[in-house]
């Protein structure tokens, strides 16, 4: 059974912490122009999710959720930075950002989600019976997805639409781990990952330097293909 | 018994129908199995009108958990005597048809008779609404019968768009007609009777009606697809189309608007009609005037003739609503005496019309002319068939519109200045109608059948053969009866108007007389025939006792022309008024304003050797001002769902994003409050 | 008794209407060239051109057909039945039950279908003309004269011709503003079906001038014989109707026997009377443009519409 | 969690098609994949037709509803008969070069795979299993419809899997949110996931939380269901991809979103009734079905591509039904049922006809393609009772479910009925429309081989099945619908 957890304690506290920089930290994805430094916001937002995992396993006394973080560490915080700076190098990708909103309005924008998120979430579980911590993890992870959907919908260039997606992504698990005796963490988020995984190997595939549209299929035809 | 009779008549058809589809076409026995059936089915229902009754019965298939639920009372009863009558006559037709492009409507002329037999015998919304689709829909396969053709696939998908605009209105109507049940939906009629709607929901279902059955009946605004969609199937079936069809559409009006909203309905519900029927009968019998296709010409007149039959529902429903209920009833006998006899002369017309087809090699009427020297006794049933076209006494429409017009002429005893105003005016307007329709009528004839052929072709027309010539006979025959006891067709009439009207007419009919009251003088249309052949004869009788026998043969006083040259034998055939020169009088001055007609000539200069020409065009108002809105709206809204796709990931994400924080916003919004 | 006397005005009627159509058009002809100041033919030259024409073998165009032959035994048909049901000396008469007003203008159309086609058959340009013209007058006509046929029924209460005159006769109508307007509607529809100077020219010799004449210009012999005696019985039967509508003074009902000599003399006297008045309006004014025709008969329309709704609001029956 | 679930004559038609993708997988020939991918089809519809016969109490892992059932065997009924015209279509392709032979495995595997995970979201008794397979079910057909590797195919494939992947998270969010709701009713593990154990406790859930859930789970899967405005993946996926997947997918994936929407939408509606502070689902579902019926009804004017074309009009029907559902209440859930059983077989079929079509006249533009009835009465005659299904027209079973949803319609939302009726004209008129160029006209010249009657045999099994459905109902099919709709309320 989970720890009786109230305001003041360490538990909630720390989870409340992490989960607030999980926000902070998709704020300064938002907030980046440069892609390697996106790149490098976005693995320290997998090592914090890697540790608010951990944290949560530890209060929940789940030890499942160990797994999930180790998960997080390994591929959000060490191989999909690493192999997003190799398409960078390889593809010779532009390093600034080009928005389609600019970086002032889509901060305010994501302000204004935030709010939302909160507005939604903290009135609806009001008779929940979660706990507090429950909920504002919920707030927190609903904001940290739709800061990733802005992010997507906000930038042009794919591989900052990707680590959008990640984000949003990260988000959903953060809401898993938040949610006490959730089962199947572990599986979905991994499940999750394997299409992240996917995205990654497009952009990689279709040598997408631009935008999402913009596939480069040119050396399809060298696979030998027959084009109609 | 009569009505699993009947039944089973339906079903044997639509079995025809997949015996028609069988290759290779077995083209006599799905005709002769149509007349066959529709022969005993015309049996079965004058059995069913001399002895009156009402019969339920009950078939497990339809809507899951509800039957199909078929009656037959004396209003069904007389629609379903129309219809099998012209289709046996039009299967008796066809078993001379010819030629591959026919085969190609052969499975669906038995279906297509069976849907409508089964949209009057429906007595649940769904049967009715059922067979009133599978209507449309095998009248569409054949009126798409030349399919290569381009105007053919035009005028069929204008016609299957109307048919689903009929559709979306009648469900709906049907729907609203059943919403004031509780509980689980019984759709059958009896229930419908038992609540009659109230309030919106009845001037709901009637607009409905008005709008999904007119467009299917050819109501002006709702007729664009008419002329175009019916002579565009073969003439048999164009025949059906206007004799049977647009009065199982009629039906559907009487049927909802008298029987299931109840007699407890305001007077004006019948203004609606009266106005679309009064703009039909003038609109559809000028178009009568200026078509150029023998078909047209007569599709044009089946909007007019319509609209006097709707005029008259519309009189009858305003005469209801005053409790005036033997006003009521003269106006709806006049309404469907009228579609009887339409339908007869109608189908009668159409089948001429095929015939002359097929034996003077066009239906344009530029390019026919003196059929009646090559083709004596089409042209004969013709003539008999325009007679009633042009509502002449004693031929048989003029019994059903002097009804009506009786019931134009006490309509004022309603009271209201508006309201006898607008029956002046509706009296004009019918005589207007009245009176172009004679002049289409002079013209078809004038053109088509008598002058000089204008083709070779046509000079060596061949005469219908024998099964096609007997159909004609038949229903000529049938016409003659309709004209001179008009009184008989009336008793088979007067059951239905005791049901819906709660009227007695009997004492105002007889064989010999109908009467607009029963102590007033009526038209004895036998007596009016009698005097006629006695005048004639008389005429006849003293030219042969006093005036001088035989005749002599001359050219044709051509005030000086030139001889035509040898190699035309019948004089240059383009010395004769044709269908555009009779109608220039009334195109220039009722044409340029109903019609839009515009007359162009292009009339080379001295020394140009190419030929002066005249063209004519004219659109319809309803063209104008309803069909061209609706394409414009349609392409608007076209484009705009058109700019949803084709969109970015980026946009397409976007789009995502606004309907999530939306729905969000909304749950906000929600938990707020 | 009553029936028999009923029967007899009838037959009496009839034979009195075909002796006296041809002569009508002899008086108009003679009227119209005296006041022309010419000496003019004899009241009874129509009579003798149709006997000369029953002499006489007909020569048929190369073209014509049945149609042709049949239409002016139909027209005259149509016409005398027409003339049968027009009351002219008595009221009541054997046909009287079916003498409807709507009937009268069917069998009027019916004779003028009949020649409308006979104009067609033969396949000559002013045949159609003819025809075609014909046909469009009428259309301009019918809603006028049926606005009269409105507004006369609105009176009586019935469409038919014999009540409706029975009741104008027996005064209980009385005189009303609408009767005026519907006279002078059915005047004008009545030139008009009678092709009459100011819409048509019956002694025209131009063919593109002729309405009726050139729709009849292929006949000869018997046949026009028929065609000449159908023209002229029509006039008498319009001039009849407005008779028996407008001046039922000296009118008989058929059962008074003895009132019958006063009844054909106040009839001869009523016809004479309208064929001097057009006489009289035929020499003073010019036949107008064909295209003019519809707003003639549109006037004639709207009159009738206006003793309609003068009606409305004159009776109580508002 | 009890995989062995799996073993148990329920977890058949799951294990069938997933242990043929693992064959598949192995086999090098394609012909040998042509034959295996056919026979596991047929063999995993034979597994499904106990299915009805199973219904009863969950397991663990697996729950045989009669919907459950009911979508299963449909999906398993069109996936076999696709199996059987991927068989021969797979053939002429190959012998077109249009596809190369050796991506035949790859297409095979991913064919099983597809189908393998649609049944499993279907029959799985966990949330969380049911997001897993359309997951799965995602990336297997967006393996497919790259497949043939042209630009254009690639393109839509990416587009594919970009927002259903954005789609699929947002519905794990909201799996994670109704499991939060049911977490006060069912305590914490595996039971606040079952749909067995949720469904009885829905008036327990907390009703605020389950309207964030229905939220996400709306946008989500219904991002799946090809919704307006979340549809514009879907014409080009569809358009682009091999035909048999186009026919499966337009038949069933959006079904089994649609599945899992209406499970919610009864969560929803009962704890809504019973005070637990829900929203009523209803309206939302009502809009974007409308949505859906109007925008693709009036995209149908534009289209070149066939195959386009009949996407936007499984967006439609997909409309049509979602506004069914969204009226609720039995007669209009019963009429949704039905519309999107008779639209999944008829869709199935004429996108059949429409690939012979496009091989036999190679291409699958509408100028490529015209006079059929003419060149090949056969092929034109099927294709044209497909369309005339399709625009809603008697005597087949959709006018039937039409004409149910207008009379609903009207007795609970009267003024919906206007943009409804719209709606439909205006597609059905589009419908025949088309059906005119396609199957009527001067007919074009052919560029490959003719289909022959045995060819299109699964295409009248489909319609003779509507036709039946439409005209006689056997009393048991009729029972049996009715009970889901009660059950769902």
């Amino acid at each position: 059974m989970p720890l009786r957890i109230a305001f003041g304690a360490l538990p909630y506290d720390m989870a409340h912490l992490l989960g607030g920089a999980m926000l902070v930290l998709s704020f300064a994805l938002l907030y980046q122009r440069r892609v390697t430094a996106v790149i490098n916001i976005y693995a320290l937002q997998g090592i914090v999710l890697a540790v608010a995992a951990a944290w949560q396993g530890f209060i929940q006394d789940a030890p499942h959720l160990y797994l999930t973080a180790l998960l997080a560490f390994v591929g959000k915080a060490v191989v999909i930075p690493v192999a997003l700076h190799r398409i960078i190098r390889r593809l010779e990708i532009h390093r600034e950002i080009e928005t389609a909103l600019g970086i002032f309005p889509s901060m305010i924008l994501g302000v204004a989600l935030v709010v939302l998120s909160i507005l939604v979430v903290l009135p609806t579980t009001l008779q929940a019976q979660a706990q507090t911590l429950t909920r504002e993890d919920l707030a927190i992870a609903l904001s940290v997805v739709l800061l990733g959907l802005l992010m997507m919908i906000t930038r042009r260039n794919a591989l900052t639409q990707v680590i959008g997606f990640m984000s949003l992504e990260n988000g959903l698990v953060l809401a898993a781990i938040g949610i006490a005796g959730m089962p199947l963490v572990v599986e979905l988020s991994a499940a999750f990952l394997v299409m992240v995984a996917f995205i990654v190997c497009g952009v990689f595939f279709f040598h997408i330097r631009e935008r999402f549209d913009s596939l480069d299929l040119h050396h399809l035809d060298q696979v030998g293909e027959t084009h109609r | 018994m009569a009505l699993p009779l009947l039944a089973a008549i339906v079903v044997a058809l639509l079995g025809l129908g997949v015996v028609g589809a069988v290759a290779p076409p077995r083209k006599n026995l799905v005709h002769g199995g149509c007349a066959g059936f529709s022969a005993v089915g015309a049996v079965l229902s004058l059995g069913l009108l001399l002895a009156p009754g009402a019969a339920t019965m009950s078939v497990p298939i339809g809507l899951p958990g509800m039957s199909m639920h078929l009656a037959v009372d004396s209003l069904s009863a007389i629609f379903l005597l129309l219809l099998f009558v012209t289709a046996s006559a039009a299967a008796i037709f066809a078993l001379d048809a010819h030629g591959d492009e026919e085969t190609r409507a052969l499975p669906f002329f038995p279906v297509f008779i069976g849907a409508m037999a089964l949209s009057l015998l429906a007595a649940d919304s769904f049967s009715l609404l059922f067979g009133f689709e599978l209507m449309s829909l095998s009248s569409w396969a054949m009126v798409l019968y030349r399919h290569t053709e381009e105007t053919s696939r035009d005028a069929g998908l204008l016609y299957l768009g109307m048919a689903a605009f009929s559709a979306a209105c009648l469900i709906p109507a049907f729907g609203l007609l059943s919403t004031g049940l509780s509980g689980d939906i019984d759709l059958r009629f009896a229930a419908l009777r038992a609540l009659p709607p109230e309030g919106w929901r009845a001037v709901f279902v009637l607009v409905l009606v008005v709008l999904g059955a007119g467009a299917k009946a050819g109501l002006v605004p709702l007729h664009v697809w008419l002329p175009l969609a019916h002579p565009a199937a073969p003439s048999h079936v164009s025949a059906l189309m206007s004799g049977a069809m647009t009065k199982v559409a009629l039906y559907v009006i009487i049927r909802v608007l008298f029987d299931l909203c109840g007699p407890a309905q305001p007077l004006w519900w019948g203004f609606p009609l009266l106005v679309m029927g009064a703009a039909s009968a003038v609109l559809g019998a000028l178009r009568a005037n200026m078509e150029s296709d023998l078909k047209s010409v007569l599709a044009a007149s089946t909007v007019e003739n319509v609209g006097f039959i709707a005029i008259g529902i519309g009189l009858a429903l305003i005469a209801r609503g005053a409790d005036l209920s033997s006003l009521a009833a003269l106006a709806l006998a006049g309404a469907l005496l009228h579609a009887l006899t339409h339908g007869v002369f109608k189908t009668l017309l159409f089948l001429g019309a095929g015939a002359a087809q097929h034996g003077g090699g066009s239906r344009v009427l530029q390019r026919l002319g003196g059929l009646v020297h090559r083709m004596p006794i089409t042209t004969l049933c013709m003539i008999v068939g325009c007679v009633g076209l042009a509502a002449l006494p004693p031929g048989p429409g003029f019994a059903s519109e002097w009804l009506l017009f009786q019931a134009v002429l006490a309509a004022p005893r309603i009271g209201g200045l508006g309201l006898q105003t607008m029956m002046a005016v509706l009296a004009a307007l019918m005589a207007l109608a009245a009176a172009l329709g004679a002049a289409a009528a002079v013209r078809l004839l004038g053109v088509a059948f008598l002058g000089r052929p204008r083709t070779p072709r046509v000079a060596a027309a061949e005469e219908a053969r024998a099964p096609a010539r007997w159909a004609m006979l038949g229903l000529a025959g049938l016409c003659g009866v309709l004209g001179l006891f008009p009184g008989l067709a009336l008793g088979l009439i007067e059951p239905a108007l005791r049901l819906l009207v709660r009227a007695d007419l009997s004492r105002q009919i007889g064989p010999l007389t109908v009467q607009p009251a029963a102590d007033m003088p009526g038209y004895g249309a036998p007596m009016i025939a009698a005097l006629l052949l006695v005048a004639g004869g008389a005429a006849f009788l003293a030219i042969r006792r006093w005036a001088v026998p035989g005749h002599r043969r001359g050219p044709a006083w051509a005030c000086g022309f030139a001889a035509p040259p040898a190699w035309l034998p019948f004089g240059d055939p383009v010395t004769q008024y044709g269908g555009a020169s009779f109608a220039q009088p009334l195109r220039r001055a009722l044409g340029t304003a109903l019609l839009a007609a515009r007359e162009r000539v292009d009339m080379p200069r001295p020394g140009e050797t190419r030929p002066a020409r005249f063209s004519v065009t004219a659109r319809d108002p309803a063209d104008a001002f309803l069909s061209a809105p609706i394409g414009w709206t349609r392409e608007k809204l076209v484009d705009i769902a058109d700019s949803m796709q084709f969109l970015t990931i980026r946009r397409l994400l976007s789009v995502m994003f606004v309907v999530l924080v939306l729905f969000l916003a909304v749950v906000a919004g929600i938990e707020a409050s | 008794m009553i029936f028999f006397s009923a029967l007899l005005a009838q037959l009496l009627h009839v034979a009195l209407m075909l002796a006296a159509a041809p002569v009508l058009i002899g008086a108009i002809r003679l009227v119209k060239a005296r006041l022309l100041g010419r000496r003019g033919p004899p009241l009874l030259q129509p009579w003798r051109d149709i006997f000369r024409l029953l002499r006489k073998q007909p020569v048929l165009a190369d073209g014509a057909s049945i149609v042709f032959r049949a239409a002016p035994f139909v027209s005259l048909a149509a016409t005398a039945a027409a003339a049968a049901l027009v009351p002219s000396f008595a009221l009541g008469m054997a046909l009287g039950p079916v003498s409807d007003l709507l009937v009268i203008a069917g069998l009027l159309g019916l004779a003028r279908g009949a020649t409308a086609l006979a104009g067609m058959d033969v396949g000559t340009a002013f045949g159609g003309i003819g025809s075609s013209r014909e046909m469009t007058f009428s259309v301009y006509a019918e809603p006028a004269f049926l606005l009269v046929i409105f507004t006369l029924t609105l009176l009586a209460g019935s469409t038919n011709l014999d009540v409706i005159a029975t009741l104008l006769h027996d005064g209980a109508l009385g005189l009303r503003a609408s009767l005026g307007l519907v006279l002078v509607a059915l005047l004008t529809v009545a030139l008009a079906e009678n092709g009459r100077i100011p819409v048509d020219n019956p002694a025209t010799h131009l063919e593109l001038t002729m309405v009726h004449e050139a729709m009849v210009l292929e006949y000869s012999g018997r046949d026009l014989a028929l065609i000449e005696a159908g023209t002229a019985l029509k006039l008498l039967v319009w001039l009849s109707l407005i008779a028996a509508i407008f001046t039922p003074i000296g009118v008989a009902p058929s059962f008074a026997l003895l009132a019958w000599p006063l009844g054909v003399a106040s009839w001869i006297v009523k016809i004479s009377l309208l064929a001097l008045a057009l006489a009289a309006f035929e020499t003073s004014i010019a036949k107008m443009r064909v295209f003019r025709v519809p707003e003639f008969l549109g006037i004639a329309l709207l009159l009738g519409l206006l003793a309609a709704v003068f009606l409305f609001v004159s009776t109580g029956i508002v | 969690m009890n995989l062995l679930d799996l073993l148990s004559p329920a977890g058949w038609p799951i294990l069938v098609p997933f242990l043929a993708a693992i064959v598949l997988a192995l086999v090098p020939s394609w012909r040998w994949g042509a034959w295996i991918n056919t026979g596991a089809a047929t063999l995993c519809f034979l597994a499904a037709c106990q299915l009805p016969w199973l219904v009863g109490p969950a397991g663990k892992f697996l729950f045989v509803d009669r919907l459950a059932a009911h979508f299963s065997l449909l999906t398993a009924f069109v996936a076999m008969t696709t199996g059987w015209f991927s068989l021969t279509y797979v053939r002429a392709e190959i012998a077109a070069r249009r596809i190369n032979r050796h991506r035949l495995r790859l297409y095979h595997a991913m064919f099983q795979t597809f189908v393998g995970a649609m049944m499993l979201a279907l029959l799985s008794n966990n949330l969380g299993v049911t997001w897993l397979a359309v997951e799965t079910a995602t990336i297997a057909a967006v393996l497919v419809v790259g497949l043939p590797r042209t630009a254009e195919a690639v393109a839509a494939s990416w587009k594919f899997f970009i927002v259903c992947g954005v789609g699929i998270a947002l519905a794990l969010f909201g799996t994670f949110v109704l499991y939060l709701a049911a977490l006060p009713a069912l305590g914490p593990g595996l039971a606040p996931m079952s749909w067995s154990e949720l469904l009885p406790a829905a008036a327990r859930c907390n009703g605020t939380v389950l309207n964030l859930a229905f939220v996400f789970f709306l946008v989500g899967y219904g991002t799946k269901a090809g919704l307006a405005p979340l549809h514009a993946w879907m014409p080009d996926a569809h358009a682009e991809g091999p035909t048999p997947v186009s026919a499966v997918l337009a038949g069933s994936i959006l079904n089994v979103a649609l599945f899992v929407i209406l499970r919610l939408r009864s969560l929803m509606a009962t704890n809504e009734a019973a005070g637990g502070g829900a929203i009523a689902p209803g309206p939302a579902i009502m809009t974007l079905g409308l949505l859906s019926l109007l925008l693709a009804a009036f995209s149908l004017w534009r289209r070149r591509d066939v195959k386009r074309f009949f996407a936007f009009s499984t967006i439609e029907q997909s409309g049509v039904a979602a506004f069914a559902f969204g009226l609720g209440g039995p007669a209009a859930t019963f009429a949704g049922l039905l519309h999107m059983t008779l639209h999944t077989l008829t869709k199935a079929g004429i996108f059949q006809c429409i690939g012979r079509a496009a091989q036999l006249k190679g291409g699958q533009k509408f100028t490529d393609i015209s006079g059929l009835l003419v060149s090949h009465r056969l092929l034109g005659l099927t294709l044209a009772a497909g369309i005339i299904t399709l625009a809603a027209l008697p005597p087949f079973g959709l006018f039937a479910s039409e004409f149910l949803i207008v009379i609903e319609t009207l007795r609970r939302a009267p003024l919906l009925a206007l943009p409804f009726g719209i709606g439909i004209v205006v597609g059905a008129w589009a419908l025949i429309w088309r059906l005119q160029t396609l199957c009527l006209g001067t007919p074009t010249q052919d560029r490959g081989p003719a289909p022959s009657a045995l060819m299109l045999a699964p295409v009248w099994l489909h319609l003779g099945i509507i036709l039946f459905l439409g005209l006689a109902r056997p009393a048991p099919i009729v029972a049996w619908m009715v009970a889901i709709a009660r059950s769902l309320g």
